[in-house]
């Protein structure tokens, strides 16, 4: 559906500028992409898109350093790629809100989790919010027996009771709740207002650097569609669920669990410096995983003028 | 034979719905499958899904198949070529192909060259070791028929090397398709639009068991298929065998 | 006469268990243009080995076996062999079979080939089995594909190995006939390995009589009559006396085998 | 031979090095690897992992091929054992091993138990349909003669369906063994603790190439010294053939 | 004489490409307890499908084959086989091969087992290749490695295909000598296959003589000479007159083939 869709607003037009722009099938990959198909929003940026839909952040990296990709969309999980130079943030997509640290009923506080297997797709946003909720319960990774899995895994696992508890996020805990429906949250990500874990788009770093037009235009369609989308979430529900045949029942639980913010809100954020803050805090986190060297200065890579500038 | 075949679907049936009902956890019942499996019909979307996935396997599976044939030959018949071809062969076999993805992406992009690569290759390696022990069981005295009738190399490979070891390049053929289909996921990871691999992997975001099992039983049914075909194609190509 | 095979002190040595086991040891015999030699001697003799070599399937190991004065390095269509255990192609028709060869010459068109070949599964009486598999052919209707695809390439030089072996009496004595009436028609070198003594001395010029462990020439008999032949010489004293020589020369005694009425 | 071996892996030496020279983006150079490689070893971790995977491989494959000769045999004498047997074997075949792991680990738990799990049901696979091949290609006259000889259906397998089709069953192994290697990656997504798979998951995560391209060296290079070892095993079990 | 192999009405038909190929026809025979009988016939006349009707390698389509009374359903060790087409192991040597038979009775020691084996294979002369490889034996010899292979577990009913087709002329009245000492020994039954006249007359209490298309006895022709059989017999008149007639029943013909000396 997505790729006859793309030529709508190009009507006798030559001069929409050709972009390849990779995506997630959630609600958060996805969404944005789904507000510029339904509302036109590419050719009125002088754009035709190239759509390529992929299923994790380092892949559309790989894909993006090939010169396959220009623009693509990373999770919290994935932003140590551009924290090390492999490419530039140029939006911030969302404020995650759905990662959970959850345990077997009669887990009552993350002290209990001492000695207890802890299932976690290492990597990830629920990598990070287990590892910030053992720091605050005064335990560190060493202290659980962590057993690294896939996220589909940790469903499985906890559901057959093979782990104590997880480090995982909604919707998928939502399917977990149907087989253990008094698990205990231990945490969630309000728990942590320091730490922030955004969604964001990237750029190639030559066409960030080199494209400054298309950069921009590719900016400011973002911002558009934001707007369009923290204003008009069923809508963007219904669009996404157009464009990605998905489920709408877990776009639905999916969107519940995400702040949203309006363009003008990061303006705001970016300009006191939140913005970088949040990419900080992560790096920090990034570096107490090993996938960092050192963290990285958030300016060298997150390019916020862009985005304030583009209109 | 087919009546078995027919008993056999049922116990698996029962089988899975047994466990489905006994609250094996997460798993989901035929019923609430076939559901499923009738709303991505209705919508097309399966259909989609299942053309663009068969037409990736088809060509990969061919391709890889056809490929192993002649890399076969030359490995069971030139010493040299096996000497410098098999380290290879039996190197990339062993690397999942989700360690080549990086790599296909890098040299061949993120279109459908990558993913047929991938599926080729998967489909080429299992074959050609079969091929190649093919090749190196022919009866000799079959291979000095030939040459004394005047056959040169070339003749002897086309018309009694491959006749004769048609049994091991089917068997190859065979596994081969099995790998080319188990590969197809893996082959999808790179920027599929559609594709029964790529909707497994949506599914597997949302942990949407359902539309897994419709993926798992599609890949299933079509691979089963397939494999008649090439069963087929085996008995009349191996009718003048000699056995039980 | 020109030579035609020439044997010069060919050995041919098999390694078995760590030892050498010497299959041919230095024989050396040439064989005329137009010639017909039977060789006769008693099983595992080195009868086979030493026809092998000839074909170029089996490399000497001493010494070396030459065709028209070059030595042999591969088998070529101008050697025809009849394998001694036939060796058809499994999944070709006795038709595709007896082709096979045709197939692999220029000039031969379609049409042509299955004229030819045609010809001679009629000649070994294949007819209404040409299109039968070898599968379920029975043994002497197996060995008369072989003979067939063997003349079907109309080689110069043809090496048989125990040809008719599997056939009954009559078909035995009928192509023993067609191979020496086709043999002096189209100008053959005939090497021809058998068991049956009266076979070697009816069809040949000479008969070489090999000794086993190790295997080599013991005698070469001279059979003194004239082509064509038939049941007449079968019957002359002369034959008789040359069969009783040979068979002595193979088995250190007479045949016991008396003629009887 | 050797010599062509190792001509064949310098010239890929040579060829990755010029690729990796030459910028193919993110692909790390020869000598990138081996320093990571040296750290790996020096640190103790490379032989851990190497020690875990290869005890899960060994246990996986070996389970797979020695079930794969009675089921294929099985199939191949017994043709209502074909027809109950056959539809699943298939079905499996083309189900990518990641798809089988949550059942696997509902059914077997997370400890070693549903990693072997995974790596047997890849190499059972894979040899069985060429095993279920060779019983089928097994010259009736030998078996006619067994059982002339007195041989019931379980001696003439063991002492002449075996033998007569150990060419395709060492190439069931083969393919297997590879399969077994291949599926290390998946197998180890299920809470492994060390492993060469899981560290090569580990590494994609961070990005780091060159661990990557470690783990793929270890892989292959266990793989292909396995392989060698069965191959010698063939050469043992196959002299009797008349080949070229 | 109680009858041991009884062939009662017994047709064997083989699809053939869509039609039915009758290779035997209604053929009914009686083989008594401890009787030789051979069988001869031209090339394709279904001489082996009868003998492995017997076997119980192939089924009847009609009629049925009784041995001492029960229909035979499949094989089994008190027929002993030899094939045409030899069907050895080729991954066991000669001895093995041997073995292979004596491995399968039960109260078989192995010591015993080997002595018996060793027994056999020195019979046929194989001595010097008692662990050689199929491959690597000769024709003729490995003919000699079945006869013993099918000897070595003593049944008391022998089913020969052609068994000395590929043995020199010594070797073969030799082993034909043996086969009676040991039938008469051993009180065995047996149905043997030719396609040497004079070796059915020799063998033989009765020849049977088969025709071709359909397959099916023509006559069964008694060979009125008293065992034990010596070279004697062979020279007798009553030895040609029987051959005559053989010769006769099987090609409407004399033997052309006339006495010599
Ligand atoms: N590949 C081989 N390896 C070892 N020994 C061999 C090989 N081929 C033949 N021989 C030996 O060489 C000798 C001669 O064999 P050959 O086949 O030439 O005999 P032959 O005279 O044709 O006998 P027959 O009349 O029985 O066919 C035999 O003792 C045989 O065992
Ligand atoms: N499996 C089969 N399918 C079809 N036809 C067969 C099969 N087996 C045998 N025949 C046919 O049956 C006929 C008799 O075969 P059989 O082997 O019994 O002949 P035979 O008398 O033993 O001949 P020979 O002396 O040449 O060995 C032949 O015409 C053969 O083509
Ligand atoms: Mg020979
Ligand atoms: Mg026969």
């Amino acid at each position: 559906a997505c790729g006859d869709d793309s030529g709508d607003g190009n009507t006798g037009s030559g001069e929409l500028q050709e972009v390849n722009v990779g995506y997630i099938a959630d609600f958060n990959g996805a969404s944005l992409v789904a507000v510029a198909q339904e509302q036109g929003l590419w050719a009125k940026h002088g754009l035709k898109p190239n759509l390529k839909v992929f299923t994790n952040g380092p892949l559309q990296v790989q894909a993006l350093n090939a010169g396959d990709l220009d623009f693509g969309y990373l999770g919290p999980g994935a932003l140590w790629l551009p924290a090390s130079g492999q490419a530039k943030v140029i939006a911030v997509n969302s404020l995650g809100l759905a990662d959970r640290v959850i345990a077997k009923p009669g887990i009552t506080s993350i002290a209990a989790l001492k000695g207890k297997t802890v299932g976690v797709p290492e990597g990830t946003s629920g990598d990070m919010i287990l590892r910030l909720a053992l720091a605050q319960g005064g335990l560190s990774i060493d202290d659980v027996k962590k057993v690294a899995m896939d996220a589909s895994t940790v469903v499985t696992a906890f559901g057959s009771g093979q782990i104590d508890a997880a480090g995982i996020w909604y919707p998928l805990v939502g399917t977990i709740k149907k087989q253990v429906p008094d698990l205990v949250e231990l945490a969630k990500n309000e728990d942590f207002p320091q730490t922030n874990f955004p969604t964001v788009f990237v750029a190639r770093n030559e066409v960030a650097e080199g494209k400054k037009d298309l950069t921009s235009k590719v900016a400011g369609l973002i911002r558009e569609a934001n707007d369009f989308r923290a204003a008009n979430l069923e809508q963007t529900i219904a669009a996404t669920v157009k464009l990605t045949q998905g489920p709408e029942a877990n776009f639905k639980a999916e969107a519940e669990n995400v702040r949203f913010l309006t363009s003008t809100e990061i303006d705001a954020a970016t300009a006191d410096g939140s913005v970088n803050n949040w990419f900080k805090s992560l790096n920090e986190l990034f570096v107490s995983f090993g996938k960092l060297q050192t963290a990285t200065d958030p300016a060298t890579y997150y390019l916020g003028d862009v985005y304030t500038s583009a209109k | 034979m087919l009546a078995l075949n027919v008993v056999a679907v049922a116990v698996g049936l029962g089988v899975w719905a047994g466990l489905a009902r006994a609250g094996v956890e997460g798993l989901p019942g035929p019923v609430a499958v076939a559901r499923r499996g009738w709303e991505l019909i209705e919508s097309g979307t399966l259909l989609k899904d299942t053309a663009a996935s068969l037409r990736r396997v088809l060509i990969g599976f061919l391709l890889g198949s056809l490929l192993a044939i002649p890399v076969g030959f030359l490995m069971g018949w030139y010493v040299t070529a096996r000497g410098l071809i098999e380290p290879y062969v039996q190197f990339f076999r062993t690397i999942p192909p989700l360690a080549i993805i990086p790599l296909a992406i890098v040299l061949l992009g993120i279109g459908e060259t990558p993913k047929i690569f991938v599926i080729t290759l998967a489909a080429f390696l299992s074959s050609v070791i079969s091929t190649f022990q093919g090749v190196v069981s022919v009866d000799k005295t079959l291979i000095n028929a030939a040459r004394v009738l005047g056959a040169r190399d070339g003749v002897t490979f086309r018309r009694v090397v491959v006749p004769a070891s048609s049994p091991f390049i089917l068997v190859g053929m065979r596994i081969g398709l099995g790998s080319a289909w188990a590969t197809l996921v893996a082959a999808e990871l790179i920027a599929a639009q559609q594709g029964v691999g790529y909707r497994m992997q949506q599914a597997q975001l949302y942990y949407d068991l359902p539309t897994i099992f419709v993926g798992l039983i599609t890949i299933g049914v079509l691979g089963l298929i397939m494999d008649r075909i090439l069963l087929l194609i085996e008995r009349r190509l191996t009718r003048w065998q000699e056995r039980r | 006469m020109n030579t035609k095979i020439s044997f010069q002190q060919t050995s041919c040595a098999f390694p078995v268990n760590g030892a050498t086991f010497v299959a041919v040891d230095r024989v050396s015999l040439d064989i005329a243009d137009r010639e017909v030699v039977t060789v006769v001697g008693p099983s595992g003799c080195g009868k086979s080995t030493l026809l092998n070599m000839a074909a170029g399937l089996v490399n000497p190991t001493g010494g070396d076996v030459y065709v028209d004065g070059t030595p042999v390095r591969e088998p070529g269509p101008e050697r025809g062999v009849i394998f001694q255990q036939y060796a058809l192609f499994p999944w070709l028709t006795v038709r595709a079979n007896v082709e096979f060869g045709l197939t692999l010459q220029r000039g031969v068109g379609r049409a042509e080939r299955r004229r030819r070949a045609q010809h001679f599964i009629d000649l070994v009486g294949l007819t209404d089995f040409a299109d039968a598999l070898p599968k379920t052919l029975s043994g002497g209707m197996r060995q008369r594909c072989a003979i067939a695809r063997a003349y079907a390439v109309n080689p110069s030089i043809l090496l048989m190995d125990e040809p008719f072996g599997a056939l009954d009496a009559l078909t035995r004595v009928q192509m023993q006939d067609q191979l020496l009436r086709a043999w002096s028609a189209e100008q053959r070198t005939i090497m021809f390995i058998t068991h049956d003594v009266d076979e070697a001395v009816y069809l040949a010029n000479r008969v070489v009589v090999m000794a086993a462990r190790p295997g080599r020439i013991k005698e070469i008999i001279p059979v003194e009559l004239p082509y064509p032949r038939s049941e007449a010489h079968r019957l002359s004293p002369e034959f008789a006396k040359i069969r009783n020589r040979v068979w002595h020369a193979v088995y250190h005694q007479t045949p016991e085998e008396e003629p009887a009425t």
